[in-house]
């Protein structure tokens, strides 16, 4: 049986299930020599800031069970330089793009979307709220529902282009669905969830947290059972706001509880690493955990979970 | 840029060797295009495993249309694990990875230096070496005499191999940059190569520099996605326009221009680096 | 070198650094097939009630990448059986107790402390506020610091006891510091952290969450470093306050970690499933990671992470 | 009680057998303990797993000063990683864990029912029955013939075995409890033991009483620790006093009496259980 594997987040049509994370493929190129990004739902580049950004010293990634610590601290050559180089090729081979943005400023935020907002070949924006503010003395812009919302409401006022806005929320509090709701008022077109979840691993014989960062983002299936409550609460409260489901995808059986839950398509992150192959295979394997279901859609499992 | 191949590999043989283990995996399809200084990221754990990402070899020797071999040492979780593998299991790889060491167009005299499994690209780079005309020397250093690799195999291969270890148990009592100067001398090398800690990699860019050598350093960064993009693997590099970027090791590494990197500054960000955090900002 | 690991949790004297974790080794008694459990630190009971209670329709657990979720619902005897069954049974031993309470409102919690003030046997209280408030809609008292001083000061007022009292947090906050301090104030003697973390599995086959009670809590090594970050985060804002360290703890080498960031003992939980022995296996490494390290006594790496 | 051991063991054979893996595990330690119904938990995944829970298997044969055996289905992630050790393999296991068969004093007629895997513990079972002079009749069914387990060696152990399979590609097409009553009726069985899925054993239990036997039910619930600490595995089971607990299968079972399990509330919490919710409480 053949499975129609093609879905939407919003106005955005997508013809597979399957995304990569931000920060996890880069901007898609290095993925090319493992597969036909073009063929994936999208790729979904690394945030990008204004301004070129070295990001944290290292070590960057520790490596911890089923999962991985990371503080890369956004580096990135700036948003001049990415439409120039990354965005380019995108386009030039047919991705369909959504382009992360990261921001230590509402305004920053905002300069971005409208940066971006006439430039072609982006499906749709994925605002990373993920990062610390550095007007509320560092507190992360996804943990407060009014500076979210502040973000949101920024962005959308710059972003001209039809193409949807989402916003990345952070599974670091204490209610998810408020802050997905304060998103939704100030005008998102769907939520991205989860970000990673900050961790920490000691170095016991240097006597000091390990990474460079101190503190980094943990990903990978880890996370997965996080997740996947993150995306069944949100799609609960909200049942008609799209859900980019992410958080330790491996597997099609995996990507299918996402679904379940209520996600409408899945990125793939820190399994990528481990296996670059992962957007298509996990795609191929959905189809088949599908099929051997007994369903020809896999718009069908959304939100089935919650009958 | 070679493409990298993900495949199902079958190990042919793993043995132990010194302190280490060798292991020949089938590669049929990916051997014919390694170069020396290129890596394989090796899949561990297999089913239900938790360790997630793959561990980085450089590639010890490449056979075109069969194989591909490393050197590896059971350190932590993942290798030790590959070290109860038997032949004929299979492990996912990708190779080849990286950017391998620069090869001179002349016949200039080349010394390499190796300190423990850092001699494991240094066969096939000698032989590519030797094979454009290159007098070749090569310095092998370790703690102690079970952690050196490949002195027979390198006696063959170059024209002459001196050993150092810090305990004395095998040649000269010492470090390989007490013996790289001589070693320059003797044959007027114009580069040297060098794979090893990241201390050794130091004091033989400073060493070969002193004496007027292009230095050819292959790094070792933790990395975790070995194919460029996740940004963990950086380290400062000097560019050709003279400014210091965050670099990816595994992609525009692991070999450098020893003079491009920023050894006393690696693990940091520096103040100057492109793209630095501003005071006030981040 | 043979080193000292006896350690304390403010005035409790504790002649070993492992404990076990609440809910992971019940009552004691059936470890002591794999070791004597009087030479533990000490046993955690399970969160003890004061009513018998059948807990959660089953399936109860669920395994997940190095770790497991749980929905038990707090199955227990009740604190009249449980001190007289369970408690005399401890005593009888020798075993170190600390006792671990549950309620549903914060008059529950108050009348278990005011049961259990003059109980023998009792080393320490353990106060289990990650539990919902039924007067709350179901807000877990832990992530809220108003609610959760609330319990504390409830319970401290009933508590003739000498033997300290912790509160045990939760990680589902967006501030665990936050809560710290509150529990601080309302005059807790440490703090035990972390309880699980909320998540979900789905039954992509039933398509229905796979867990009788839907969601549950998420322990063991894929967890470990959201803990270590949340009790490196509590013993920088309050490196007076005791803490007992968990999530995760599968050897000496991740116990050192929290020592490190700020533990003064720590408490084995999941990994006792996978390994009875592992309290004390833990407590061997430990010594061993210690003296090769060059150190003499578990006491002298508390915070040493934060220098 | 039988105090529980865990140990180190080595992997003395492990061969596929029908649908399953017959593996011999090294138990010197354990085995004189092991009576019939008793499991063993078993460590899965090796160096580096994310599966942190053991595996449960009924003990099929234990060898005094020896050994004890499992049959197991290759069916998830942990028992697939089982599939693929070797002799020779060391893996941790706990044993003998539960509560096992109750054995009669009187020599009476037995019935022993099994599906699919659920014959393993009926071997050691069955002798244990006859060395007290009972008769024994066994019945095993299965989805299909490759799913039958142990049918020569209980039809040396037992007086007569019956067949079923769901297909009817082995012995009566049909569930075993089509054969149920006549083999209760033949030999006048006073007990009978079941071990298989939960809807048969169900099933089972209803024959017997209506033919006026005990039954005695080995039940298979998901469990985390397997040794009675963290009450995952539990069952409405009523006590001597009828009131109904939510018992745990792993120390008060996995033998069960059938009359005693609330097989229909299986999976629920019942509202007349030992401290069941009140309403508008928790
Ligand atoms: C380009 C390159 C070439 C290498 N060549 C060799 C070789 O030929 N022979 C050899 O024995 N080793 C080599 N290494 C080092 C080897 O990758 C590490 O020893 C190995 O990854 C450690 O894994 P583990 O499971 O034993 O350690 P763990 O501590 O369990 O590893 C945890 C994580 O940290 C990473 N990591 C730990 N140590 C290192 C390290 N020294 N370098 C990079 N990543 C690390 C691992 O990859 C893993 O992701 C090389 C590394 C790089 C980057
Ligand atoms: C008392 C008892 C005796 C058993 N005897 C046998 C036997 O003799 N032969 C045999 O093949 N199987 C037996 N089982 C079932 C066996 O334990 C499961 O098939 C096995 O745990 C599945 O593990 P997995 O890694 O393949 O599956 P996974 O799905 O990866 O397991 C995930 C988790 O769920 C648990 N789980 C999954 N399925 C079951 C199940 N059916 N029963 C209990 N836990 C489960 C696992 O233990 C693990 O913790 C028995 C189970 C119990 C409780
Ligand atoms: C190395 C790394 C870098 C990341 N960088 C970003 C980023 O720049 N922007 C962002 O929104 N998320 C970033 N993430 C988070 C991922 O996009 C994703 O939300 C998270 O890792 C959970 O998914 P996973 O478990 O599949 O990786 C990063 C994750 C990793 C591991
Ligand atoms: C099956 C199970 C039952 C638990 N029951 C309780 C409980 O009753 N009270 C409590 O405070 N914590 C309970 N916990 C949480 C543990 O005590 C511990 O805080 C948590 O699991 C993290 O530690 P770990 O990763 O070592 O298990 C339970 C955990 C598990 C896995
Ligand atoms: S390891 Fe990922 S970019 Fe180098
Ligand atoms: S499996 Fe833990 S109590 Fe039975």
């Amino acid at each position: 049986m053949s499975v129609d594997l093609s879905t939407s987040l919003g106005s955005l049509h997508l013809k597979a299930p399957t995304l990569t994370a931000s920060g996890c493929a880069a901007a898609g190129r290095e993925l090319a020599q493992f597969g036909d990004v073009a063929t994936l739902g999208a790729v979904v580049t690394k945030s990008i800031m204004l301004q070129p950004r070295s990001g944290r010293a290292t070590p960057r990634m520790a490596e911890t069970p089923s999962g991985m610590l990371n503080s890369i601290g956004l580096q990135g050559p700036g948003v001049e330089a990415f439409i120039e180089k990354d965005l380019s090729w995108l386009s030039q081979n047919g991705v369909t793009t959504v382009v992360s943005i990261a921001g230590e400023t509402t305004a920053e935020f905002a300069e971005l979307a409208a940066r971006l907002s006439n430039v072609p070949g982006i499906a749709a924006l994925e605002v990373n709220i993920s990062c610390p503010n550095v007007e509320s003395r560092g507190q992360v812009f996804a943990c407060d529902p009014y500076a979210a919302a502040d973000v949101i409401a920024a962005v959308r006022r710059e972003w001209t282009s039809d193409a949807p806005v989402l916003a990345k929320l952070s599974p670091d509090v204490t209610d998810i669905v408020s802050i997905a709701h304060s998103v939704r008022e100030a005008g998102v077109d769907g939520v991205s969830m989860i970000n990673t979840l900050l961790g920490m691993v000691i170095d016991v014989d240097r006597m000091k947290p390990l990474l460079g960062g101190r503190t980094g983002g943990l990903s990978g299936p880890a996370i997965r059972p996080v997740a996947v409550r993150a995306v069944y609460q949100v799609h609960a409260a909200l049942p008609d706001l799209p859900i980019l489901g992410m958080g330790g995808i491996r597997t099609g059986h995996d990507a299918l509880e996402f679904f379940a839950a209520g996600a409408s398509a899945v990125s793939i992150g820190t399994v990528v690493f481990g296996d670059p192959r992962a957007p298509w295979r996990v795609a191929e394997e959905l189809s088949s955990e599908l099929a051997s279901r007994g369903y020809s859609a896999v718009r069908d499992v959304i939100g089935l979970a919650h009958r | 840029m070679t493409n990298a191949q993900q495949v199902t590999s079958e190990i042919l043989s793993i043995e132990p060797v010194g302190s280490y283990y060798h292991v020949v995996f089938s590669a049929p399809s990916i051997a014919e295009f390694v170069e020396p200084g290129h890596f394989v990221a090796v899949a561990v754990g297999g089913v239900g495993s938790a360790m997630l990402l793959r561990r980085a070899f450089s590639i010890h020797r490449a056979t075109p249309g069969h194989s591909i071999e490393v050197i590896f040492a059971a350190h932590g979780q993942g290798t030790e694990w590959l070290s109860t593998t038997r032949r004929g299991d299979l492990i996912d790889i990708v190779a080849p990875l990286g950017t391998p060491f620069a090869l001179p167009n002349q016949p200039i005299g080349a010394v390499l230096v190796a300190g423990g499994y850092g001699a494991a690209p240094m066969g096939m780079l000698a032989q590519a070496l030797r094979e454009r005309g290159c007098e070749v020397e090569v310095i092998l250093g370790a703690a102690t005499e079970t952690k050196l690799f490949g002195v027979l195999d390198l006696a063959r291969d170059a024209d002459s191999v001196t050993v150092t270890t810090d305990d004395g148990s095998s040649g000269l009592r010492g470090r390989v940059t007490d013996a790289l100067p001589n070693a320059i001398e003797r044959i007027n090398a114009k580069v040297v190569y060098a794979c090893g800690p990241m201390a050794m990699l130091k004091a033989v860019a400073r060493v070969a520099s002193e004496h007027g050598a292009f230095s050819q350093c292959a790094v070792e960064e933790s990395m975790a996605c070995g194919i460029g993009v996740c940004m963990t693997c950086v380290l400062p590099v000097i560019g050709d326009d003279g400014v210091t970027r965050m670099v990816r090791s595994c992609v525009e590494g692991p070999v450098f221009r020893g003079d491009r990197v920023r050894w006393d500054d690696v693990h940091t960000v520096p103040s100057d680096v492109f793209g630095a955090p501003v005071v006030g900002g981040h």
